[in-house]
């Protein structure tokens, strides 16, 4: 039975759900307990499992990072929050040189169940060092996986998924979908937490998206039926692997692709999917596979500019039109 | 200290306070967006440490700092056009409140990834040091700030090349709701200085004039090239963190907490995080502010006429900040191209 | 008049010129000088220019890298050499937090003519950690610019200009360039730093390369030339921005595309390649365009291991047939 | 300390020296490849940390952990076997010199990007202590590592939560071609210590006995859950950083700072970077391993026919792990996948 479920509350059921489950499971970062978390995506946690499953933090995002790899070498769940995607070029060296390599270097010993969640992507007037998207820069690294959950569904599928596997992995949010509502079915069973899923089906164009590009790739899809385009909009829930098969289906169906994402366009992750899907559907795609991305700039911190930077209903459908030639 | 600058720093103070007060109205206005870091309680910091600073030294402060940005001379007005984001920002709308730089004033910005004020500033002072001027950079930050590596990094580094660096701790003893003992082994941040042997002291930052001495021996002693200084203010801020932290969660934290009776209950209940009451603020003895008034009042620099005078200036000039924000345009993305292009010098790219 | 050079020397000739001629640059890394540097890269310069101008540095990458933004603010020249790229992650913040964006913040009132040396790429049994070729993380970063010389006379050339500009660079070297020997004409006008290189001309197809592939892909055309198959053969020689005009107008006259990267190649430099030319030249490719990467995996300690994850001429040779259908 | 402890240290100090001068060897002949740090001379540590040592605590070191490895009881064998880069190797071949590692006998592995100790070991720490363990964490380090940003992140987070982490400094004195007083402005390790209250003392690194004794104190404060130790071991090392710094290049750069004779020359001259000759190695007394010999000679604990026999003994040791190296066979790619996919479970991905 689905209920409505806001995306932090999504989140915060299936961390619950998994401390519950396992003793091994411990949440830290900066005001995950007492305060409850940014976003509240911990709360309540501090004061149902105490102090040292829910860790408040000093500012050191390299080391408590870190700490969560070598919690992991031991047998530990840790899921770390750090507090948007933007502190975690801090944390780097701790996920892509740790927790990404320590398990293959050491000749596969060693778990690391590790998690790491943040919010990504431009939320409302927070300037350039704040308004990053930078899941590609976990792409390119072997080693890790990484989910975008773009739904309430999907936070309380993939979070839980991510918690139990041994595998670290990136678990990107978004500060503009924490208060968006959604079905949850809380007993369903999950599909695999890299699968994609087509939101909508159509025979004109195939729209890929992820995140909060989903929400608004499925509104120009809205808008783009009444001008008689009929478009495939597929979510990919994940950013590594991704699953080709899923998208190269449809666009074998659709013969036109366009990739939507919140990045500035240059080497964003669009880039991967584009020339992925180019080389694999380059014999049934009738015109050039589009991306359209953000803008070529730090996000500005004056409001005007910024909605101009990123991906708005209107670009798509414009986009989209383009592609099929209206 | 003469009646002059003691006065320009009650000034300041004053404006300071009214200054704030106001961006928080026009924040809930909606005219100002983003995360808006305030500073009421702390204007004694600000304004004690930089009236004893020379023009000719370098500032760099954190994404609490419009009261360092006015006190170290940006007009008001700029400031509040950058936090309505327009053009006539002292950053043309691309930074907003927690980015306000001003390069001719030597305000060399505020940052807000905590911990990123250090190697600037340790960068500022090894230009400086290798030109051999006498000049020096004052480095601003948080308690919650002394955790991120890079402060030791680069306290060893200034200290390594004795670099003219004063190192200013706001201790607020809050890194937003975690308070200072839940977040630093050592608490009283001066004394993190023994790890680089750098002299260190903590003064009271509710007390603008034992702040202003303590600047004032600091520089003096880089200024003659003995390497660099720390000061732990310390001080405490009146509201929440930022506009979007009213601090309202707390109570049900709270009674969660008491409600379970379990073992951790009491450590909650001890080191609950939260804002001191008002009454709490009062029990603390004089507010900087009145503090500064009161002396100036029984040292009989300050007459009542005077002080009104003095408010309704800054009220006016607050008035006056509002209206030129309002009245600036927005920037454009050509706008926002430029200030990316700035330093490309004409170079046409492909 | 070119002379033989060695590619670590001409970027030490580099590195005194700029340094004789204005006093505004300065060197700082770890054992840049009085031991000369790991790969001798700033040999002699610390006994010509003295410590404040050539500075050893504690371990500290982070800071010393913000060293430089902070000196760069007030009109310093620095040259960050970072040992290697992989210790980059722990200066990321500098970088892309900093350097990419205070000046844009600050609405464009501040200078920031950094430049940031490191090697990449994989060297000799490094193991993972030391081996990877993380080009791509920079290359979403609006605000950066890269230069990847492959050449001696590259080198030489783009650090000058890297040095010159009042931009921040992010220089990536390759460790098993160093050692490498070509001309350089010290006195010879340089390209733009940004400008593509056609190395080689042919009909059949375009191979686009850059640093250390390069030379490998050198190596695969005269072998395919052998064969009767011509390539062409493009060095990009800077990965932000990217010569597209220079790639376009090649691939409108081989009609294929082969993308040679030293990256992984899920989410590299590849992908951003790729994906543009593919939209560009859509309609001049008679096949799919194609990408040549490293393995998805991170690079194995053992030797024979390392060199099946690394592009070799023989897979070159390989996909170029694979294009050319022969 | 008992006799049968004396000796099993004394024969894993010698057999520490002969297997890294095989290794050295077995480098110069291109079986080893890669970075190849070695321990020569800072036996005393390795030796006697890990003696005081329980089975059931855990290592955590850096890139120059062969002997650490060793002692923690990775058969030589496998450690050679690592070394060449093969399938019996203590990580399969995928890690190599610098990244052993043994999940059964708690090596938690050795770390080459220099910072990287601190956090694994306090995050082994947090397990630990969430468990109620009665066990340890040891985490290795060099004096040029305590300038990364992890140190005092960690120190901090160590003292907070009193974590049973045993923090020991091998200070060499070097970060590769820089002397320490050219990378810290405070040159004693463990005064850093300071910064966040942790206990901390300075050692003599080349007595293993009073490493031993200084280990074993501490291992017992942290197992009463008093919080984290930090002990700093002075040694030195005999060799270049790694293979491929032979030092040749100290010369060179010498003659070139005397020929200017500008004003940089004697500072130059006074931190030039080097390694000890083998005269300056005699004179600053005895070498840790001929110290631990002359003091059990002393007491009648060894005659030399003992020490002959452990000495064969190791050299026999060290022969059979070359030879148990060269017959193992090399991963393939299949393996290397193996060990990328060793947490997959089984999850099928497209
Ligand atoms: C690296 C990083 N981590 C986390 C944050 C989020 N954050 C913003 S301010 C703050 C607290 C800082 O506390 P403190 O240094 O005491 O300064 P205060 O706000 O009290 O003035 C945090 C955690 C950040 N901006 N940067
Ligand atoms: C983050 C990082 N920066 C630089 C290096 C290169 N590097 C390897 S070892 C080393 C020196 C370390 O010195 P120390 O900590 O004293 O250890 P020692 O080698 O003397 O045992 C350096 C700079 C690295 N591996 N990691
Ligand atoms: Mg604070
Ligand atoms: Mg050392």
């Amino acid at each position: 039975m689905a209920e409505e479920m806001l995306y932090w509350q999504a989140l915060n059921r299936a961390l619950d759900a998994e401390m519950a489950l396992d003793e091994s499971v411990f949440i830290l970062g900066e005001d995950v307990g007492l305060y409850g978390g940014s976003y509240r995506v911990t709360e309540g946690l501090y004061a149902r499992y105490g102090e040292w499953r829910v860790r408040d933090t000093p500012i050191s995002e390299g080391s408590f990072t870190g700490l969560g790899v070598g919690a992991a070498l031991v047998g530990m769940r840790p899921v770390v929050e750090i507090m948007t995607i933007n502190f975690s070029l801090l944390a780097l060296d701790a996920i892509v040189n740790m927790a990404a390599k320590v398990p293959f270097m050491s000749g596969g010993q060693f778990p690391m169940a590790l998690v790491i969640r943040m919010p990504g992507g431009v939320a409302k007037q927070l300037a350039a060092q704040h308004s990053q998207r930078l899941e590609q820069m976990y792409m390119n690294v072997p080693g890790l996986r990484i989910a975008v959950p773009a739904t309430s569904q999907d936070a309380w599928w993939q979070l839980r998924q991510a918690i139990r596997s041994d595998e670290p992995i990136v678990f990107i949010e978004h500060e503009l979908l924490y208060f968006s509502k959604g079905p949850v079915d809380l007993e369903a069973e999950a599909p695999p937490m890299h699968r994609a899923r087509v939101h909508r089906q159509g025979r004109d164009l195939t729209i890929v998206a992820y995140s909060r590009m989903l929400d608004l790739s499925l509104r120009a899809a809205a808008q783009l039926a009444e001008e008689g385009i009929e478009a495939t909009v597929i979510d990919l829930r994940s950013l590594r692997p991704i699953d080709w098969d899923t998208c190269v289906a449809s666009v074998e169906q659709t013969h036109r692709l366009l990739v939507v994402e919140e990045d500035s366009r240059f080497a964003g992750s669009g880039a991967e999917i584009a020339a992925e899907l180019a080389e694999r559907c380059f014999y049934h795609l009738d015109v050039p596979p589009a991306r359209l991305g953000g803008r070529e700039l730090p996000t500005p911190y004056n409001g005007t500019s910024e909605a101009q930077c990123i991906p708005r209903p209107s670009d798509i459908v414009a986009a989209a039109r383009r592609l099929c030639g209206t | 200290m003469d009646r002059e600058t003691q006065l320009a720093m009650l000034r300041d103070m004053l404006l300071a306070r009214a200054f704030e007060e106001r961006a928080a109205e026009e924040y809930t206005k909606g005219n100002i967006a983003g995360f808006l870091h305030l500073y009421p309680g702390e204007e004694a910091v600000a304004v004690g440490v930089l009236h004893a600073a020379e023009p000719s030294d370098y500032i760099v402060s954190t994404y609490r700092e419009h009261v360092h940005a006015m006190v170290r001379g940006i007009p008001p007005r700029r400031v509040m056009a950058e936090l309505f984001g327009r053009r006539h920002g002292c950053s043309r709308g691309m930074g907003g409140s927690m980015h306000l730089f001003d390069r001719e004033r030597r305000f060399m910005g505020g940052y807000a990834i905590v911990g990123e004020t250090y190697p600037v500033a340790i960068g500022i002072g090894y230009a400086v040091a290798m030109r051999g001027l006498p000049e020096a950079v004052i480095c601003f930050f948080g308690d919650g700030a002394v955790n991120q590596g890079t402060f030791h990094e680069s306290l060893n580094m200034a200290a390594l090349w004795r670099l003219p660096v004063l190192f200013v701790c706001e201790n607020n003893r809050y890194q937003i709701g975690t308070e200072i003992h839940r977040h630093s082994a050592v608490a009283e941040v001066y004394k993190r200085a023994c790890a680089h042997r750098i002299p260190a002291r903590r003064v009271d930052g509710m007390d603008v004039m034992a702040v202003y001495q303590a600047t004032a021996e600091a520089l003096g002693e880089i200024r003659s090239e003995t390497g660099p200084r720390l000061i732990e203010c310390e001080t405490y801020r009146y509201r929440g963190h930022s506009m979007a932290d009213p601090g309202t969660y707390r109570p049900k934290v709270e009674v969660q907490a008491y409600e379970r009776k379990d073992p951790i209950t009491v450590a909650i209940a001890e080191t609950l995080p939260r804002y001191p009451t008002p009454e709490e603020i009062a029990a603390a003895g004089p507010d900087a502010i009145e503090g500064l008034i009161g002396a100036m009042n029984d040292a009989g620099r300050l007459t009542a006429a005077q002080l009104d005078a003095l408010k309704a200036e800054v009220t006016q000039v607050v008035e006056d900040a509002v209206a030129f924000a309002a009245a600036s345009p927005e920037p454009t993305l050509a706008d926002a191209q430029a200030a990316l292009d700035c330093n490309r010098n004409g170079e046409v790219l492909i």
